[in-house]
């Protein structure tokens, strides 16, 4: 007989294309196959999409992995289990106000950097890379983070700081309309982390096993199908979620994240993964309390859906 | 006689017209304010005066509106806007009133309750968010509740000090007659006040939309609350000032039907 | 027993930095059906007095009993207060207004109401109806506040200055109004007036006040021959004059 | 004589006394909510009837606020949104007053910008961000302009309407005296309204720590608005509730110097 | 030329739906020095023609002028003009209620601060003054709004029921009181009142108005006798009487 229809509620933290896989699952009919009905919600910020998750508004978050560790280090009895990755490098970009042939990480020495804001993901990142490059970041330049999400775009857009790290699609947009341009990656400088990943309580991974397996092996099809079709099509399947974006411009953003596998190949979140982000966390000042990948960490279904 | 009952209608006919004549000199500044503003901007945008990627143009947005009419995805938006904003300006009005009420009516529980309302006035109510999805959920509920929210302590302080302002002899009056004091509110505080609370209700119009708007942007899949946090996400600012643009539209209307309703309800003040 | 007692009120009025004894040991007995007048100079006490009686402001001291108990224990409101102002409300018409006190008791029918409306007539009013207080005259609107007071009925009249801003002619003839309708439903009423004339013509006891703090100085009784004319009449007998003189002379003694 | 007057000043004594045992009956019943409200939520905490992880509790943010004065780092953030808000507060009552004063001043001018403020008072103020940004810079001034703008449009409303609900005699009276209507505005119309104002002032404080807050949100690495946006980002709700507190307290002391203002100005309502 | 010429007044109160006429054709001429009185029916106009020559009303047709020229022209304001009620500022004490007009016209200095006390003490509120409006009962507020008038010193003095609030003593006092000192200072006033004795006592021209719409029914002189009089004396003096009983029929010829 037929299977019913189940239905899963997901609370995404931002609506991004960054997360295209996602919207490729749902569009493509991926979870549909797997019998699986997706309520999607926006609730922008990590701390709404968490509390949507831990007080039963929502059966799965997609959110930055950083939020898992930060909720687990305060203790909590029914610990949010990351199951499924969706992304797997940093997403934002350098774009500079002028020009640069040649880009190498010291111009940014004595320049006025707009930075992303404390305490997020991008934030910690960023300082993770400017470390990397031989930047000390409260120190070489003139650090602005004090402006939030939104607005960074604005403020770099209306005169403030000669270098800005930017998520798509503004970089884009800006460097379109000759207001800056990209001059490097973060997501390539960082190397993999767990950045967005799909969780769900523990609770729920053990009663609903299967469904977790359904859903993990629907985000897996999606995976694969984006990194086998043009970033063309994957613009035109998602351009649905973003009715006011040209989709010549969701296509240049798709490729720049395929390019440089910010998209997730599949949805396995292993150990070093796992350590790099804790890492970068610490360095930022930012990590509670070092916790083992396996106590975070659900593996097994990701691995499951692989393996066939 | 007869020339006199007819002098007296012609200059009552001559009082009308004067009151049109002046309606109309204000519809006159109003609509130059409206086309003075929409033109400088579209302007300046034009010549690069302001950044046309932050500041759009009113062209751009009347462009966006008219694919957005095409495909008739904006009504959906403004569906759910509009409708959850009546919703919350009608509990946040009501409820609020209802509190104002209970103040008025137990004089120790305002006393006692006086410093709560200050600090609940003072709360950020934007960092209520994740307590309303604990207890609503993540959805339409919540933004309802947060445009009631923002709206409703407001009322219940102005109210309030609007019913403690009613001469106390017309409350005399009704005594005299043995009026409870339930009859003395609704014969006497709540007509009396009337004025003051249409005037609230026209400024929790305005609340109400940026209540709702706020819990858009907490939880929403739909409405201009949301389109404006996604216009901001994917850097599209003629999505932005559009959403705006017809929130305006909007509470506009809303406005014009508690005028109405001002009119309607408030007989006395025909001058 | 009588209707009314008044025993033993004294009221101050405090406010933080400040007392103010308004009354001192006012006692009265008041008998059905009867008519008094308070007389006294501006600021002795007498609307204070009033507030008294009707309830509406408790003594600092002193009760006051209306046929044996504490006015707030009556079962039905007794007692019709007309305020030294008007105090129509401004959001109802003057139909309204003068409809209220039936509505509020539950009295209103189509007796009552016609007979409200008779009242109306008479004082001089027919025709107001749809309008607002503040379309009308001063006069006119305390013509309106008198018809509120005496369409509800109430067994006892407590009336402020009720005539204070009309032109004379009316002021009779209201007087002579308010006087029938009284002694044919044998009501009590007290009346705080200025007008000596208005006194002496319209009551069978007058109470003169005192003040610093308000006292009843003296009672006048008017003589029987009075009392049985309408006010109209009793302004022409030979008495009142004479009656005037004494009241006025006491008055003038009090100044002192 | 004496006896009677001592009598008397006794009587006042009993009613000054009676005062005071009011305030102390109505202190009890605050401090009795107070200590509820905190057992309760400590307790609920602690039994896991509501996720301590949301709702944090009384101890935890009490040994977090603690940690924070040790360090004293609380006090610079503190410092800041109090500063801001202030500024912002000031900002927001006068110009707030001084156009409802321009409105009551020409008829013409109210009638025209009416539909106009209606309008701005329905815009969610927290989508002006962008040009808050653009025009004043991502720093200082457009946190202290969205405090001022979250109240100016709701003051200028409340206000203008209280103006206009001054008996008109009151002016009459100073015309007799050839008064202009500069004068007649000092003498009948401010004063008149004067209970109004303040009462608009106790609604701004709120307001505009609101604003304030808001505009931390927007742009800030210091106060407590950017302390409430940090917890969130870490999702450390102790720290977000903890911020809350404090704006509470603050908003309260705020509160309680505008009111003991109230009494110094209104003099006459010395009942 | 007369002080006052009101020439040709007609007033019509306009609302949306209806319209009412309150005052037609009126027109009077006033010398300087005089002192008019006012006297008709509850809502006949009165208080509408006062507003009208104080400059506050603009009249529907017609105009008034003082000294020749209208009212709104006057380099400084000529008029007092005190309402029907008192209108005192809640918030200002009775001492910063009297001394308003004065400090508007910038004319306050020692002197005229002086002889504002002056009267206050002669009025009989002595004392009051730094109470507030609300602490006083309905005549003495009366009584400061006289004073409050009659402190800015104006050439021209609106009356409009100054009195209708207090007793017979303090009535007749004020009467010579203002009287006295309008008479000293050779001003010009206009009483609006409903006391026909008073009008008398006090006035050197009676104005009967009829009502519906407002108009000057007839202009009675009273005898010299009784102007050189005060008003209080007046009273006593037989002719007092007679014109008292001439008013009375013409007001009773009016009713019908
Ligand atoms: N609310 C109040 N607070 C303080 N004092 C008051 C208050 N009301 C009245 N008084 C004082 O009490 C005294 C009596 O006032 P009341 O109004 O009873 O006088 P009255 O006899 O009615 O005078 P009038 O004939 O002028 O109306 C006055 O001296 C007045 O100043
Ligand atoms: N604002 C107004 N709107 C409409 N009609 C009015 C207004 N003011 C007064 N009237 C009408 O004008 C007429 C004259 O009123 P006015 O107040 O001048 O009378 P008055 O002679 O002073 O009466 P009173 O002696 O009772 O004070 C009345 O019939 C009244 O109904
Ligand atoms: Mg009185
Ligand atoms: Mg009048």
């Amino acid at each position: 007989g037929k299977e019913e229809v189940q239905k899963i509620r997901v609370a995404e933290v931002t609506r991004s294309i960054f997360y295209a896989p996602q919207y490729v699952a749902i569009e493509k009919g991926f979870f549909k196959e797997e019998g699986l009905e997706i309520d999607l919600k926006t609730t922008p910020g990590g701390d709404k999409t968490m509390t949507a998750l831990l007080s039963n508004g929502a059966d799965v978050a997609l959110v930055g992995s950083e939020t898992s560790i930060y909720v687990s280090a305060q203790g909590s009895k029914d610990p949010v289990i990351n199951f499924a990755q969706l992304t797997q490098t940093d997403g934002t970009f350098l774009v500079s106000r002028n020009k640069v042939d040649n880009f190498s990480w010291d111009q940014l020495k004595g320049s006025t950097f707009l930075g992303q804001r404390k305490g997020g993901m991008p934030q910690m990142a960023g300082e993770f890379v400017l470390k990397k490059n031989g930047i000390d970041p409260h120190n070489d330049l003139t650090l602005i983070q004090n402006i939030d999400y939104a607005n960074i775009a604005t403020a770099f857009a209306s005169g403030t700081g000669d270098y800005v790290q930017l998520f798509e699609p503004t970089a884009s947009v800006f460097e379109k309309e000759g207001k800056g341009h990209i001059i490097a990656s973060f997501g390539t400088e960082s190397g993999h982390i767990p950045y967005t990943t799909f969780m769900a309580k523990e609770s729920f991974l053990k009663d609903k096993q299967d469904t977790a397996e359904k859903f993990t092996r629907a985000v897996y099809k999606a995976q694969k199908w984006v990194y086998e079709h043009s970033a063309e099509e994957t613009a035109k399947a998602i351009q649905s979620f973003f009715p006011d974006t040209d989709l010549e411009l969701i296509e240049t953003v798709v490729d720049r994240y395929k390019k440089q596998e910010s998209f997730a190949k599949n949805p396995i979140l292993d150990k070093e993964e796992w350590n790099n982000l804790q890492n970068i966390m610490e360095d930022a000042g930012e990590l509670p309390k070092r916790i083992s990948h396996d106590s975070l960490v659900n593996t097994e279904i990701a691995q499951q859906v692989t393996k066939k | 006689m007869k020339s006199k009952s007819t002098h007296i209608e012609q200059l009552h006919k001559q009082y009308i017209e004067s009151l049109i004549r002046e309606k109309r000199i204000v519809r006159t500044y109003q609509l130059f304010i409206f086309a003075f503003f929409f033109s400088v901007w579209e302007l300046s945008s034009r010549l690069e005066w302001v950044d046309p990627l932050i500041f759009s143009s009113p062209s751009k947005i009347i462009e966006l509106l008219l694919t957005k009419i095409q495909d008739g995805s904006i009504f959906t938006h403004i569906g759910y806007t509009v409708f959850e904003t009546i919703l919350g300006f009608i509990l946040g009005t009501l409820s609020g009133t209802l509190l104002a009420a209970i103040l008025w009516w137990s004089p120790l529980v305002s006393k006692v309750l006086d410093p709560y309302l200050v600090i609940l006035n003072a709360m950020p109510k934007v960092a209520l968010g994740p307590i309303l999805i604990v207890a609503l959920g993540p959805g339409f509920t919540s933004i309802i509740a947060m445009g009631a929210i923002i709206s409703v302590i407001i009322t219940t302080i102005v109210v309030y000090t609007s019913f403690r302002e009613v001469d106390p002899n017309y409350m005399k009056v009704l005594q005299t007659f043995g009026a409870s004091r339930f009859v003395c509110f609704k014969e006497a505080i709540l007509p009396a006040c009337f004025p003051t609370i249409i005037s609230t209700l026209k400024v929790n119009v305005g609340l109400s939309w940026v209540g709702v708007i706020v819990g858009e942007f907490l939880v929403s899949q739909q409405g201009l609350g949301y389109l404006i946090i996604y216009g901001f996400q994917v850097f599209n600012f003629s999505l932005v000032l559009m959403s705006l643009l017809i929130i305006a539209v909007f509470a506009t209307i809303m406005y014009q039907l508690v005028e109405y309703l001002e009119r309607k309800m408030i007989k006395s003040s025909n001058q | 027993m009588s209707f009314l007692r008044i025993q033993n009120i004294s009221h101050t009025y405090f406010t933080k930095k400040s007392a103010k004894t308004a009354l001192s040991s006012i006692s009265l007995d008041i008998e059905e059906g009867s008519f008094i007048s308070f007389l006294g100079p501006s600021g002795c006490g007498k609307t204070t007095l009033l507030s008294i009686i009707s309830g509406l402001l408790n003594p600092s001291s002193g009760q006051v009993l209306v046929e044996g108990r504490p006015i707030q224990e009556a079962e039905e409101p007794l007692i019709g207060y007309m305020l030294q102002q008007d105090y129509l409300f401004p959001w109802k018409t003057i139909e309204e207004n003068i409809l209220l006190g039936l509505r509020i008791l539950n009295k209103s029918n189509e007796i009552s109401r016609k007979k409200t409306f008779r009242l109306l007539k008479e004082i001089g009013l027919e025709g107001t109806e749809n309008q607002y207080p503040k379309q009308l005259s001063g006069g006119m609107k305390q013509r309106v506040a008198l018809v509120r007071t005496l369409a509800a009925d109430p067994k006892l009249l407590l009336l402020d200055e009720p005539f204070s801003a009309l032109d004379f002619q009316t002021k009779l003839r209201l007087e002579d109004l308010v006087s029938a309708t009284l002694k044919s439903f044998g009501k009590t009423a007290i009346l705080v007036t200025h007008d000596i004339g208005e006194a002496i013509a319209m009551s069978d006891t007058i109470c003169l006040f005192s003040s610093n703090p308000g006292q009843i100085y003296k009672q006048i009784s008017v003589p029987e021959q009075l009392r049985n004319l309408t006010p109209f009449e009793a302004r022409a007998h030979p008495e009142y004059a004479s009656l005037f003189q004494t009241v006025w002379k006491e008055l003038e003694n009090l100044e002192k």
